[in-house]
């Protein structure tokens, strides 16, 4: 058998198997679903080779699956995330109620998205992202939390994007015979005019709503909010990451040959940046972390989707690092939130405070992973958001450089926030008794803060799998130009080098350090937190002396006259909308089956009209 | 169980606080939901003081009741004790005394305007006038031998007579200061960022104002004309040509116009003042302290301070000790219900200006 | 340099210079005197140019100015300011009502003795103290700090159960953490 | 050998930063105070205060970060230091300049925000918390029109490089200021707002949150604040020589014309009040921004 | 006098209305006093303040009787547009002070009742306030009942310092401690 079957089917068993284990012995399904995990895991990275297809005809349907050095780069990020996220889901979910359901799904998700990754046909493609997205919907209602609202919002979307896709599938089956994908690319230069357009769109449309574009974003935050945090680590990380995987290569291989592939991409790439700008300023104004993060998530693809829709190699390469990095560091930032939730019962900023002396692990974790998402050097965040500056001026995009940079540095805001929000501030009497979090789901955060900090003085590590896939992809190779050894250039030849800004860096911190700490070390002591200058007055026992509400209002005061009526009535006019598109999903879902078959016979019509006469031979 | 808004507490030591003085504010971002004023921290007990002492004693605590401005206090003990007695007070120790007081609003008003500048971030200001107010203090110090408490308003008349030369020197010095005023105005109400700062903050409703019994400055910032200098003239207020100023707005900007003409109008009144000061005795001589004894009887006299008017309810009971004296401070009936009031839903920014506006002083409500 | 007593006494005399030079005083009016305050920092007597400056908090600032009488709700904000403070930490008392209860001598409400309760440094004399009264008493601070004599911190510290005594003596409810030395 | 050679002039360039950067700051003392109609203290008063807090024989903490704020913050200003050109030539300044560029500066400049931010989140006192919040919210104001006037010059001079843009005003002979002056326009207003004089000194402002995030910081941590502040300011101030000015060729020059930038923001704050936050963050959203926008289509029309 | 006759038609609209235990005009000194009963003084109060124009409460004035074994409240109005003053006087029992809370008349009363509860001890029911105003942690009686006395308990709790008790002649003191002379011109203010 081959071994790309073999990882999918292990998985496959790997789920099944699990969800029964925990009948007999929790600890026995523990133990399986870390090893249904990681010995495909291993496998994958020791066996599978590039470029290596397997394919079978049924029916008349070629179906081929293989690896591309463009979907290894992928395929590392989902299955060291979906490692790290396994080990700490054993942690994360002991105790809790549904774990069979939860593994299931965890194990089903992995292999789609490896599935997809595998995919050389369009078939393949499409049920391994159904699968994907039903194993995901299963996820996000699984608290039984709003499911109603979050899970409506998350399906009807994926409907959206599904049917999108489907239709692009039907029509391209039209025009080339069957369904492989590398057939498809050949032919489509030759196709006709509308095709042309028509097919990279709907694609596109199925994409964007995985990497949460505006404004197909809605149902991201709720999603990415209300399924459990172990889970949203892969979701956000790296399953959101597959809408960029799809929307990359429809760039590179469709777009490029089209007269309008630039407009379009630079619609794509300004939906990014509103994107990134509107979620940025969402995310300040969030008071639950889970919320904080999940806009944040929205807003960080939006970078990415302004980098890869600009498609310079640098941008491109810039785009899919920090894909990566967004996996590692938001990965790492969802299992913190996990973690505090876990041990306190809460994520809400107002409630939770002061846990730095409690969980100073986590917050170690939570540190390095905001300072790489806030792209301050030298963690890895800094790398893709130079080269995405760099690529962004010297494509001549200049104002997509001050929005990006507007809601990178906004992001500073949400990001003190969530830092400050768990961790800083009063240690209050409530959280007196908190532990830090069990070794399970510390272990995997601090592997994912350490790749962060890994990745700021090694980049080459992960460059180097993504150039070889932009290379697969048709791109010239970037990556001697762009990268030396620990230098970063651009085309005018300007540099970053990153070795002695990590010395000077380290250097500086660590004397300041010592002597901060050692300078009167036998005259410093440590005083509670309730023994700080209050005016002089003796705070009263029930005075609240964090400063948590409303937080950053001075600053969504300033926006406000410029944000807050377009976000309102875009939030209003698409609530309203939606609420339409939910009432009419009610009706769609109406149980009876007569009504099924009437969609089905219209659905056939309208893909008829469109194969039809309507866009021309 | 823990609150849901944060307390801040402006005071007792802070720099934007007015006095020694807390307001326990309850924050939700940047705005106030509530706040509560605390004080008690200047609590002295003079009038339980006042209880052991004769009547000559007694004044030399009253004086001390509100730092800014001593004399209205000298001023209305005085006349509360001359009206119970009958006693009759020189012409000439009147007009000096009307001078004192509007020297005295003169400094405290340039203390104002060092203090609402200052809670605006505005320290230039604050040096020029605090600094400038050491010529008016000057003065004092010459006529009376004190800086700040002088004890030189005292029942009967003034202590002491003009040194030589004196009404030049004040009328040079109220040349300067009319001089400088250019220069504050340039600084301050000129300033855009000052007017984007104090306009429209801090209104009180003028129907809220007369409710609460606002007096000074505040009630006048309303758009009401009322001061005790007409309304109830006292000494020789009603000889003398002055306007009363009046804004409507009602916020900072407006009480802060208020006062930056009272200021003038005071440099117009001394002005006066030197011009028909009549010569004459002083002083209608009190008897021996410890014998002086005062006949039953009770006064209120009030006196329009910088801040507003300052009543002080004096009783006797036909000893050489006063039976009770009881003080009214300007500040003391709103400085705690109205700014409770006033704070909420307001910017932390500007707690301290609006305490500056509405001139609260903390130990006219403690003393 | 512990053992180099040479260079120790350098670093003395520097450390010496920088704290009578920089005196960095809470701005908490206390009492009345604080009306003079202003004048002394401002423009004619500008006590900045011998490098007293306003501090907000208790953790910056070196000089702790008692303006006048103290209430007792006051002295336990000033106890509990005065051990926020970090040492060096010099205190003046400031006007007759700090010395000896000046003309409150009878009142139930303020202290009598302010060195009872906190060690104070210097006391400047006066209702109210002139400006140049309180330059002068900074120049006394000053010379007491060259000669090393103000040593507030460590009198407190060493008699800190005759302190707490004479402070819980007078405040009834004593609701704040004790001060670890 | 040559990371030596980088150490001893880091050392060299810190004590350079940290000496012009305290005497700016007693300049400034001085000349407010003249202005104000007082003598002043003496030019060299900030070094006696930082030497006292340095001597300040106790100190508290509340916890880990309390340490590693002001540390933090200390970073991001010699770390920026290190990667400014002082001198056009180096001399005795060997520092790092040709191994970073301008967008690595403006991360490694906003950066020590973030670390103050995290050191006064520890101590647990809400001021400092509402001085953050005010100080970040500063900080995205002022960064816009600050981007926009370096993007400005990027575009124009096709180089990211401070050093790039140092030899493009030696090349053609004319200073930066000339070549493109809307960008310097707005990097000056925006320079208002990083210089945190009034009336954006909304951060500490006294009257309102008693020192904002410093409240629970004396001693040793406020020394080190104060040090990292003033080698900040000759950070800022040499980058706007370098980038405007066209650099220094000798330390005389350098100080003259970081002086006469530093005025700037001086003589403006002395006069004025202090801006509430919004009305800040607004400020810099109007004029400044319309000057960048203007940098930058300036920019691209004269390439 | 003008002044009279319209304290004369305000004292007629009170009398119209309420029953005065006694009442005075004193013309010169612009003011009507009126003595009435505690439980008439909300009631005369508001109507002076609707009906008459009394808006502004100047004062409310309160006197230990120890004698009489009462405590007097004097409510002290202005009437901004007639320029007249009306004294309401009104005694409480000094045994036991209750009195109706009357802060929805003129809210700033708030204030001075907090006073009056905290000082003299008088209840007023139905006053809504925190139960501390300017004292705190206070344990003992009313202070500013002429009964308490101040001096002995101000010498029981705190430290005086030494020479203040004997309130000799300070110039004496001076003398004997650096053997000066007294001045010239000092010497007719001494005691001798």
């Amino acid at each position: 058998m081959n071994v790309i079957f073999l990882i999918l089917i292990l998985f496959l068993v790997g789920a099944i198997v699990t969800a029964f284990a925990g009948k007999w012995s929790s600890l026995l399904q523990d133990g399986l679903f870390i090893l249904a995990v990681t010995i495909p895991a291993v496998l994958f990275f020791t066996q599978v080779e590039m470029n290596q297809l397997v394919g079978w005809t049924r029916g008349g349907i070629h179906l081929e699956l293989g690896l591309t050095p463009f979907s290894y780069f992928f395929a590392i990020l989902v299955l060291l995330l979906g490692v790290a996220s396994a080990i700490y889901s054993v942690g994360f979910m002991h105790g809790k109620a549904r774990k069979s359901y939860y593994y299931f799904n965890y194990l089903l998700t992995i292999m789609a998205m490896l599935g997809i990754l595998f995919s050389r046909d369009f078939i393949s493609f499409f049920v391994f992202w159904e699968i994907m997205t039903w194993a995901s919907y299963l996820m996000v209602v699984m608290n039984g939390t709003r499911t109603q609202e979050i899970g409506i919002k998350y399906f009807v979307f994926s409907a959206i994007g599904a049917y999108a896709m489907l239709m692009a599938i039907v029509l391209i089956h039209a025009q080339t015979g069957n369904f492989l994908i590398q057939d498809f690319i050949d032919t489509y230069p030759s196709l006709a005019h509308g095709r042309q357009i028509l097919i990279p769109i709907l694609l596109l449309v199925g994409f964007s709503v995985k990497a949460a574009v505006m404004p197909l974003h809605v149902w991201a935050p709720g999603s990415y909010a209300y399924s459990p945090m172990s889970f949203t680590s892969v979701f956000s990380g790296a399953l959101s990451k597959m809408g960029i995987y799809g929307m990359v290569i429809v760039f590179v291989t469709l777009l490029s040959h089209l007269p309008e592939g630039g407009l379009i991409r630079d619609i794509i790439a300004w939906m990014g940046a509103m994107t990134a700008v509107i979620a940025t300023l969402w995310a300040i104004a969030q008071d639950d972390a889970r919320k904080l993060l999940a806009y944040s998530s929205v807003g960080q693809l939006g970078y990415i989707v302004i980098a890869v829709a600009i498609g310079t190699p640098m941008a491109m390469l810039a785009g899919l690092f920090m894909a990566f990095m967004h996996g590692l560091f938001k990965g790492a930032l969802f299992m913190v939130v996990g973690a505090v939730e876990k041990q306190t019962g809460t994520t809400d900023f107002t409630k939770v405070t002061g846990l730095i002396r409690k969980m100073p692990w986590t917050f170690l974790t939570a540190l390095i992973s905001i300072i790489a998402l806030a792209g301050i050097p030298p963690l890895g965040g800094f790398i893709g958001k130079w080269m995405l500056y760099e690529s962004l001026i010297l494509s001549d995009h200049y104002l997509l450089v001050i929005v990006a940079f507007f809601s990178s540095t906004a992001a500073f805001l949400y990001a003190y926030k969530f830092l400050f929000g768990f961790f800083l501030g009063q240690e209050e009497e409530e959280w007196a008794d908190v532990k830090e979090a069990p070794i399970t789901m510390l272990i995997p955060m601090l592997a994912l803060a350490v790749g962060s900090i890994l990745l700021g003085a090694f980049p080459q590590l992960i460059l180097k799998p993504i150039n070889n896939g932009l290379i697969s992809l048709g791109f010239s190779d970037s990556y001697g130009k762009l990268w030396e050894t620990s230098t970063l250039f651009n085309e005018w030849g300007d540099k970053v080098v990153l070795q002695p800004i990590i010395y000077a860096i380290m250097g500086v911190f660590l004397t300041t350090l010592a002597f901060t700490y050692f300078r009167n070390r036998k005259r410093t002591r440590y005083v509670s937190t309730k023994d700080i200058s209050t005016s002089g007055e003796i705070p009263l026992a029930h005075e609240n002396l964090t400063f948590k509400e409303n937080f950053f209002q001075p600053f969504l005061r300033a926006v406000e006259p410029v944000m807050k009526k377009q976000i309102d009535w875009y939030y209003r006019e698409f609530g309203a909308g939606l609420e339409a598109i939910f009432n009419f999903t009610r009706r769609i879902y109406s149980g009876n089956g007569q009504t099924y078959a009437l969609y089905a016979v219209i659905f056939l019509i309208v893909l008829l009209l469109l194969n039809g006469n309507l866009f021309g031979q | 169980m823990r609150e849901k808004a944060t307390t801040l507490y402006l005071g007792p030591q802070h720099p934007g606080i007015t006095g020694n003085m807390m307001v326990r504010l309850k924050v939700e971002g940047d705005t106030i939901v509530k706040a509560t004023t605390e004080v008690g921290y200047l609590h002295r007990a003079f009038e339980k003081l006042a209880e052991k002492r004769n009547w000559l004693q007694t004044f030399t605590l009253m004086c001390r009741f509100c730092v800014p401005e001593p004399d209205p206090m000298e001023e209305s003990y005085s006349r509360a004790v001359e009206a119970i007695e009958g006693r009759i007070v020189p012409e000439r120790a009147k007009y000096i005394r009307v001078m004192m007081l509007e020297l005295a609003r003169i400094g405290s008003l340039l203390l104002w305007h060092a203090g609402q500048a200052g809670s605006t971030g505005l320290y230039t200001v604050g040096q020029w006038t605090v600094g400038d107010r050491n010529y008016i203090l000057d003065l004092f110090e010459e006529l009376t031998g004190a800086r700040i408490y002088h004890m030189y308003i005292w029942p009967g008349g003034v202590r002491r007579d003009f040194p030589e030369g004196f009404a030049d020197k004040v009328l040079k010095t109220m040349d300067y200061l009319e001089g400088r005023l250019k220069d504050y105005d340039n600084l301050m109400f000129e300033n855009s960022i000052f007017q984007k700062r104090t306009q429209g903050v801090g209104y009180v409703s003028p129907k809220q104002i007369i409710e609460r019994g606002v007096v000074g400055p505040v009630l006048r910032g309303a758009g009401i004309r009322s001061d005790i200098r007409i309304d109830d003239p006292y000494e020789v207020y009603d000889k003398l040509d002055f306007k009363i100023p009046t804004e409507t707005s009602s916020d900072i900007w407006g009480r802060a116009l208020v006062r930056r003409e009272e200021l003038r109008q005071s440099i117009r009144i001394i002005r006066q003042v030197i011009e028909k000061m009549p010569e004459g005795a002083i002083y209608n001589k009190v008897p021996n302290p410890q014998k002086w004894t005062i006949p039953p009887g009770d006064a209120l006299a009030r006196t329009e301070s910088s801040r507003g008017e300052i009543g002080f309810y004096v009783v006797s009971d036909g000893s050489n000790k006063p039976r009770r004296v009881h003080l009214r401070g300007a500040a003391y009936v709103h400085a705690m219900t109205l700014l409770e009031d006033v704070l909420v839903g307001q910017n932390i920014s500007d707690v301290s200006t609006i305490m500056n506006s509405l001139g609260t002083c903390a130990p006219e409500i403690e003393r | 340099m512990q053992n180099d007593s040479r260079s120790q006494k350098i670093v003395d005399i520097i450390q010496a210079y920088a704290r009578r030079h920089s005196l960095w005083i809470l701005a908490y009016g206390t009492g009345c005197g604080a009306i003079e305050i202003p004048s002394t920092m401002t423009s004619r007597y500008d006590a900045e140019r011998l490098g007293v400056r306003g501090a907000a908090t208790p953790r910056q600032a070196d000089v702790l100015l008692i303006t006048g009488y103290l209430t007792v709700k006051t002295l336990k904000r000033v106890i509990r300011v005065y051990e926020q403070m970090q040492s060096p930490k010099y205190v003046i008392g400031f006007g007759s009502c700090a010395i000896n209860g000046g003309m409150y001598w009878d009142s139930y409400n303020t202290i009598k003795m302010l060195d009872q309760y906190i060690p104070v440094d210097v006391y400047i004399s006066g209702c109210m103290p002139r400006p140049e009264a309180v330059l002068s008493g900074f120049g006394k601070l000053q010379d007491l700090i060259k000669a090393g004599v103000a040593d507030g911190p460590k009198r407190y510290e060493e008699n800190f159960d005759w302190y707490r005594a004479n402070q819980k003596k007078i405040i009834k409810n004593w609701n704040f953490a004790d001060y670890n030395w | 050998m040559e990371i030596l050679q980088y150490i001893f002039g880091g050392i060299i360039t810190f004590l350079l930063a940290f000496v012009v950067g305290m005497t700016f700051g007693g300049t400034r003392r001085k000349i407010i105070a003249r202005i104000q109609n007082r003598y002043g203290p003496p030019i060299y008063q900030n070094f006696i205060d930082a030497f006292k807090l340095f001597s300040k024989t106790s100190a508290v903490h509340h916890g880990a970060m309390h340490y590693m704020g002001p540390a933090f913050l200390m970073v991001s200003s010699v770390v920026s230091l290190m990667f400014i050109p002082i001198l056009r030539d180096g001399g005795w300044f060997p520092n790092l300049n040709f191994h970073g560029d301008l967008i690595f500066l403006l991360y490694m400049m906003v950066f020590g925000s973030l670390g103050m931010a995290l050191g006064a989140g520890q101590t647990g006192n809400p001021n400092s918390a509402i001085g953050v919040t005010r100080g970040l919210a500063q900080m995205v104001g002022y960064e816009i029109p600050w981007i926009m006037a370096l993007v400005a010059m990027m575009i124009q001079f096709h180089t990211t490089s401070i050093t790039g843009l140092m030899d493009v005003q030696l090349q053609s002979g004319t200073w930066n200021l000339f070549a493109s002056p809307f960008a310097f326009v707005a990097a000056i207003l925006a320079s208002l707002g990083m210089f945190r004089y009034a009336p954006f000194n909304i951060v500490g402002a006294p009257a309102e949150l008693a020192s904002g995030p410093a409240s629970e910081n004396g001693g040793k941590y406020l020394f080190t604040m104060m040090s990292s502040h003033s080698v900040f300011a000759f950070v800022k101030l040499t980058l706007f020589a370098d980038l405007f000015l066209g650099g220094a060729g000798n330390l005389v020059e350098l100080l003259i014309k970081t002086f006469l930038l530093y005025m700037i923001p001086v003589l403006y704050g002395v006069v004025n009040p202090r801006y509430r936050t919004e009305q800040a963050v607004r400020w810099f959203w109007g004029w400044p921004t319309v000057f960048g926008i203007i940098a930058i289509a300036y920019a691209v029309w004269s390439t | 006098m003008d002044k009279g006759k319209r304290f004369d038609t305000i004292r007629a609209r009170i009398k119209e209305n309420f029953v005065l235990s006694q009442d005075k005009i004193y013309a010169d000194k612009n003011r009507l006093d009126i003595s009435v009963s505690k439980q008439r003084t909300p009631a005369i109060l508001f109507f002076c303040k609707e009906q008459l124009g009394f808006i502004h409460l100047m004062h409310v004035g309160i006197v230990d009787w120890i004698e009489d074994g009462t405590l007097e409240l004097v409510f002290m109005l202005w009437s901004p547009t007639e320029k007249l003053r009306v004294y309401i006087r009104t005694r409480l029992n000094r045994e036991n002070p209750v009195m109706e809370n009357m802060d929805m008349i003129w809210p700033q009363l708030n204030t001075y009742e907090r006073e009056f509860k905290e000082m003299y001890g008088i209840d007023f029911k139905g006053l809504i306030a925190a139960e501390e105003f300017l004292l705190e942690d206070w344990d003992g009686p009313p202070p500013m009942l002429r009964d308490f006395d101040t001096e002995a308990y101000a010498q029981e709790v705190f430290h005086t310092r030494p020479g203040r008790e004997d309130a000799q002649d300070v110039r004496e003191a001076i003398i004997k401690r650096s053997q000066e002379e007294i001045p010239d011109f000092a010497k007719k203010y001494s005691r001798q």
